[in-house]
């Protein structure tokens, strides 16, 4: 018996996606209450993610209505999108919360590519204040505080969560779109940034603006915070 | 204050619009003419302002340095190298950096966005739960089909010679039998089930036989172990006279049909 | 898009085992729901069958750790039998419904081979009154009132449900293991199980057995009913 077709007879019978971890564990448990499972008693880390790796290839091989997909780490086996018709039909539609906004992806997008990142990071990328999308962003549980920058004043940086993958279907940080490219671009910090140019710093707009609508702007885009 | 939104909405920012305009003229954006992309900038900002359109600060601020570009582009040759000596960095550079930056970015929210559409349409597959008939540690009792089987096979075999006998009046009852049976049973401590129809002489009483061992059964006086498929079936005492069958028996009904059921398909 | 693939989607994704009909009814509600599901509105349910039955195929020829099986007309995938050590592992060992009991499947295979049957000739063969245990099956949804006999009284004639092939996994009676004779064993009309042979007839047990326990035994089939 080959190790992949004891791993897709596990995904196909599991009630939720699994990770390699617990993969192994069942592995383990299986070789303890069965003579037949005893051979993968102790299976490697690295020769599973392998078979799964294969296991993943021979149904995009298949192209058949499903495919194995792994999202944040863990395998399930999962509906090619063509079919959503029928399948909405019979289970009925997929519970979603709404979509998100453009200011918002582009958010998480800079986000998810720079991680660990500050807000003013993001805002100097972005070119805008940030506020309400970062609040969105974390109550929806797809960003979150991971440290804190070892600059002045040592800002909160900001990190995606393991429901951002899931929420995309990502695999991992590295299945992100052209991941390389867009995590070599540095960013300036944003201390250097207030030295230079005052047109491209951050520093909250009333400073800047000798305009004659900073009350509306306030009201629509909040003074960032000082933390 | 409904046109605002619609605005604020196309464009995210400042460089959402300068990207937008630079998209306009079709150019790359290295190769952009930064005065004129100034002009059209403010142009649009005051189109803004006529319009009593609120205008977001980074907006404003923006225009501010496309002016300062614009302004120091206008200076004569000499100076404004002397000015880009002077300072770290040249404002022009640092725009299309960010500009290019920012579109890359721009990119990967609309790739985002595509996943998010697609997941919509993805289903993970929520299998049956599947349930497993108990595990068959050696080979099972003998099933029920087992049994027909076998009683089938003897069936057959008399049905050959007894023919005429058929007609006669059965003189064996199932009652008769299950005594033959239960002091075979007593006897040899270790009967198989063909030895049960060595001495049958008619059809009916290959049927009493085999009734009566039915009974038995039930009665959990005897088990019944195949331990081999199609083998000969062990007839033997009940090791303990209730619990022990009630056990065996709950492995036999259909191991060999499937392995796994699933719930629906189970009887609750 | 193929109907085979189509229909495997939705059996990948199902909940419970469809049948054709069931799967035809679906295709309809997604038509109505979707302009991509239109041109599968309406498939009649031969072609359906025949796509099902190559897709059956198809998966047989993959030969992976799973298949696409019908039972009782319905359709569904489900693993391989070897992988069941670690399916055991998976789900836990769960406990299954409680057993049939050895009359109640006695009982079973008669009403299986035999049907239509009435009751009392079931109560020939089996040589005991199977009230308790009718109602059991009965109850379970094993077996099922079919019609009535034409004979004096016109007593109810029982024959065994869908669930019956579900349950031991039979695609129709036809799949039952071949037991010709027991099919032809001659059962006595009930009038004269009365006045026949004792050891074949409904009277109380005690009156049978000269077994040690009776108690037992009238634990387990209450005398019969005087009715």
């Amino acid at each position: 018996m080959e190790l992949k077709f004891i791993l897709e007879a596990i995904l196909f019978s599991a009630q939720k996606p699994m990770s390699p971890k617990e993969l192994r564990d069942l592995l383990g448990e299986a070789a303890e209450q069965s003579e037949e499972a005893k051979p993968f008693k102790k299976v490697k880390e690295e020769p599973l993610v392998a078979a799964l790796e294969e296991l993943q290839k021979d149904h995009e091989t298949a192209a058949r209505s499903y495919r194995l997909s792994c999202v944040a780490g863990a395998w399930q086996f999962t509906s090619q999108p063509e079919f959503a018709p029928w399948i909405t039909a019979l289970v009925g539609l997929k519970v979603r919360p709404p979509r998100l906004s453009q200011p918002a992806l582009e958010t998480l997008a800079i986000i998810a590519y720079r991680q660990p990142i500050t807000r003013a990071e993001v805002e100097q990328v972005r070119g805008v204040t940030i506020d309400g999308v970062m609040q969105t962003l974390q109550e929806r549980g797809l960003v979150e505080q991971v440290g804190r920058a070892e600059v002045i004043g040592r800002p909160m940086t900001y990190g995606t969560t393991a429901l951002f993958l899931e929420y995309f279907g990502l695999r991992s940080l590295e299945g992100l779109p052209a991941a390389e490219e867009l995590r070599r671009i540095p960013v300036t910090k944003p201390e250097s940034l207030l030295t230079a140019d005052a047109g491209l710093a951050t520093a909250p707009p009333e400073q800047q603006l000798p305009l004659a609508d900073v009350e509306k702007l306030t009201e629509q885009t909040p003074p960032p915070n000082p933390a | 204050m409904p046109e605002y939104k619609v605005q604020f909405e196309v464009f995210e920012g400042p460089l959402d619009l300068l990207l937008y305009l630079i998209k306009k003229e079709e150019v790359d954006i290295y190769e952009v003419n930064l005065t004129e992309l100034a002009t059209k900038f403010i142009e649009y900002i005051e189109v803004m302002r006529l319009l009593d359109l609120e205008i977001a600060g980074e907006f404003l601020v923006m225009a501010s340095t496309l002016m300062y570009i614009k302004s120091r582009e206008l200076l004569p040759r000499d100076q404004q190298v002397a000015v880009e000596e002077e300072e770290e960095e040249d404002p022009r550079w640092e725009l299309i950096r960010q500009l290019v930056e920012y579109k890359k970015f721009k990119d990967a929210a609309v790739s985002l966005q595509t996943r998010e559409i697609e997941q919509e349409n993805i289903f993970p597959r929520l299998p049956i739960k599947p349930e497993l008939a108990a595990p068959v540690p050696v080979k099972p009792d003998v099933s029920l089909f087992d049994l027909i089987n076998a009683v089938n096979a003897v069936l057959k075999r008399v049905s050959k010679r007894d023919d005429m006998r058929e007609i006669f009046e059965d003189k064996w009852t199932v009652s008769e039998k299950i005594e033959v049976l239960v002091k075979l049973v007593n006897e040899r401590s270790n009967l198989k089930f063909s030895d049960l129809f060595v001495t049958v002489t008619s059809r009916s009483e290959v049927v009493c036989t085999f009734l009566a061992l039915l009974e038995l059964i039930r009665l959990k006086q005897l088990v019944c172990i195949q331990s081999e498929d199609f083998g000969d079936i062990n007839i033997t005492k009940a090791p303990e006279p209730t619990a022990a069958l009630v056990e065996a028996s709950s492995s036999t009904t259909s191991s060999e049909h499937s392995a796994i059921h699933n719930p629906q398909s189970a009887i609750s």
